[in-house]
């Protein structure tokens, strides 16, 4: 049963992707918005963890809250998808429940 | 696909009713039906008709009401949370001896049970929060 | 689907200094009423809820955590805590209350509710459930 | 020593305005002047009389509103985001058109330049926030 | 104390997530009538609030960013942000806006408002001022 | 100047005490209050954070906040005072100014 979990929070500020990587099986999925947006970005002190997991987990990122910060898909760690809202609300279709780490 | 969306953050202080507003339109643009938005915590301040934000952002009460109306969407503020935060419609107002109401056009104000009824019934809950 | 859904608490919110425990405890007593199958989990700073020994007498507010020795009452028997958030924190089981519940099935039996569980296993007891409300 | 105390957030959802509930008391008790409380940010939403905290709680809005009468304290709710998040006085009620005011006793809604003016005047701003 | 105070607006939080780098901006420019003398820091997830390139259309929320590009005009010319935040965050002073401001006292040229400083530096900014805004 | 920095959050959630420890020069204070307390308890993941800043920094707790979350005084680090409400009122006097970490 695959899950989607969400992160909205800065990986600077909180604690969420970190909790939500533990916490996420091989098989699920994890998307970042708003502020969790930061988190996809690579050459960071968190980078490294979301590149890891990658072979388990598939990441995505919200595009919407990628232009609002500025931030260029050139600058996303490889393998992250973007999507917009409409791709974010066929990830909750696709699996079959949704796990908030805020 | 049936959704219920919990909404736990005011209007601008946080993103995540903008954010919630956002995915709501585009489930519903991809056909799906979102049986319920629950409003808890600082949530209830979503649904006060009181707002004037500045005119050059998003009015989000207000979307919130055009949406509920032209998609029969049920919004609904859980009453104990509005209780502590000031949330009142015209029941409340008379249950707690209030002297005004401040509810916004397509908003109702019940229970907690609305919340877990809408985990049953619906496919999906998402949780917008901070 | 089956007419009862595995409901999971997550709660990863430490008490007072946010509203969230309180709220989530709330959801939990309601939705106590619908016979669903309900767990909750304490994860992250979550695991501060359920100290024991709270005394909020000097800030003037509610303390609610003797509700989470009522929980045994409304049928929630399922209480797990992350023992990584625990170690983390300097924390064992002995700092948290100690909530039973009576076990029906076994002549009314006074049980421990809590099982510490390491992330591997809350990870699964995630997958395992209908619905995730995180608090 | 006269202190400006900044509220950023709202009643119950976070613990910032119980604690500077406990940190004005105690200033009083010592003595000092308390120039100005100013609710900026969700801190505005400690300023609605339209609140029914449960009985066993503490009345957070009443608080601050008798604390206000019983030592003269200048509550000023910052009226650009009152206006984004709903709180109204009988002056912002007939400028934007609104049906009804929830102002409770004791506040008054004003700019953020009252802010600015106190840390000029105050020997001490003190921060309470999220 | 003289009657000029030195106001310093600590910024420490990412835009649009939360509505405090905004609110923020806000007090800073109702500040600039009172002539005080003022900085602005960046630490921490800050350091995005002045990040180039922002675009918030897709989101349907007002983007507040040309605002920093007017600070100049408010006599605002002090503007730090902290070395350490943008390493971590894999960014340079290539990837913020350019903040700028004309010096009355240098015939009006144009000059740089950003100024890049380390954590030690930043500790001693805070020191020197009168009045730290946090946000 | 000696200045008290105000920490309210745990610091397992947020980085706000790592911030305020960063920044805060010798001479100064740091007062732990709401969920700010639990980076006064020893034995834990940051305790030697604080431990190790203390020949600088002197640190508070707020008592009130630490006994409506259960945590005794014995499980404190060693050199953390603590005040109630009247001693942070003190603390303000006692130093210039204040910053607050959230």
């Amino acid at each position: 049963m695959p899950i989607l979990h969400t992160v909205n929070k800065s990986p600077y500020e909180r604690n969420s992707l970190d909790s939500a990587i533990s916490h996420a099986l091989k098989g699920s999925s994890v998307i970042m918005f708003e502020d969790g947006v930061y988190g996809a970005m690579k050459g960071t002190a968190h980078a490294d963890k979301v590149s890891g997991a990658m072979k388990d987990v598939s990441f995505y990122v919200l595009g919407p809250d990628l232009k609002a910060r500025g931030i260029d898909e050139s600058k996303l760690i490889d393998g992250v998808k973007v999507v917009d809202y409409s791709g974010f609300v066929q990830l909750t279709v696709d699996n079959d429940k949704v796990s908030a780490w805020t | 696909m049936k959704y219920v969306i919990q909404v736990n953050e005011g209007p601008y202080n946080h993103e995540a009713s903008t954010s919630a507003l956002n995915f709501v339109r585009a489930a519903l643009d991809a056909g799906h039906e979102v049986f319920r938005v629950f409003f808890y915590h600082d949530g209830v301040n979503n649904s006060t008709r009181y707002t004037t934000p500045p005119q050059d952002d998003l009015h989000i009460v207000n979307t919130w009401s055009d949406l509920a109306s032209k998609n029969d969407l049920d919004l609904v503020v859980c009453v104990a949370a509005a209780q502590r935060r000031g949330i009142v419609d015209e029941g409340e107002q008379e249950r707690n001896g209030k002297d005004g109401n401040n509810i916004a056009p397509g908003f109702r104000i019940s229970g907690l049970g609305q919340l877990v009824e809408g985990c049953i019934q619906a496919d999906r809950l998402v949780v917008f929060g901070d | 689907m089956s007419d009862i859904k595995n409901f999971l608490y997550l709660n990863r919110r430490a008490p007072y200094g946010t509203v969230y425990a309180w709220e989530s405890l709330e959801v939990v007593l309601i939705g106590a009423a619908f016979e669903q199958d309900v767990s909750l989990a304490f994860v992250d700073d979550g695991v501060y809820q359920i100290m024991k020994g709270q005394d909020t007498s000097e800030l003037g507010i509610k303390n609610f955590s003797p509700t989470y020795s009522a929980l045994g009452d409304y049928d929630v028997q399922k209480i797990y805590v992350e023992k990584e958030s625990l170690d983390a924190r300097g924390l064992t089981v002995d700092d948290l209350l100690d909530l039973k519940y009576e076990d029906e099935d076994d002549d009314w039996a006074e049980k421990d509710s809590i099982k510490v569980v390491s992330a591997d296993e809350l990870a699964k007891i995630i997958d395992d459930s209908d619905v995730v409300l995180s608090f």
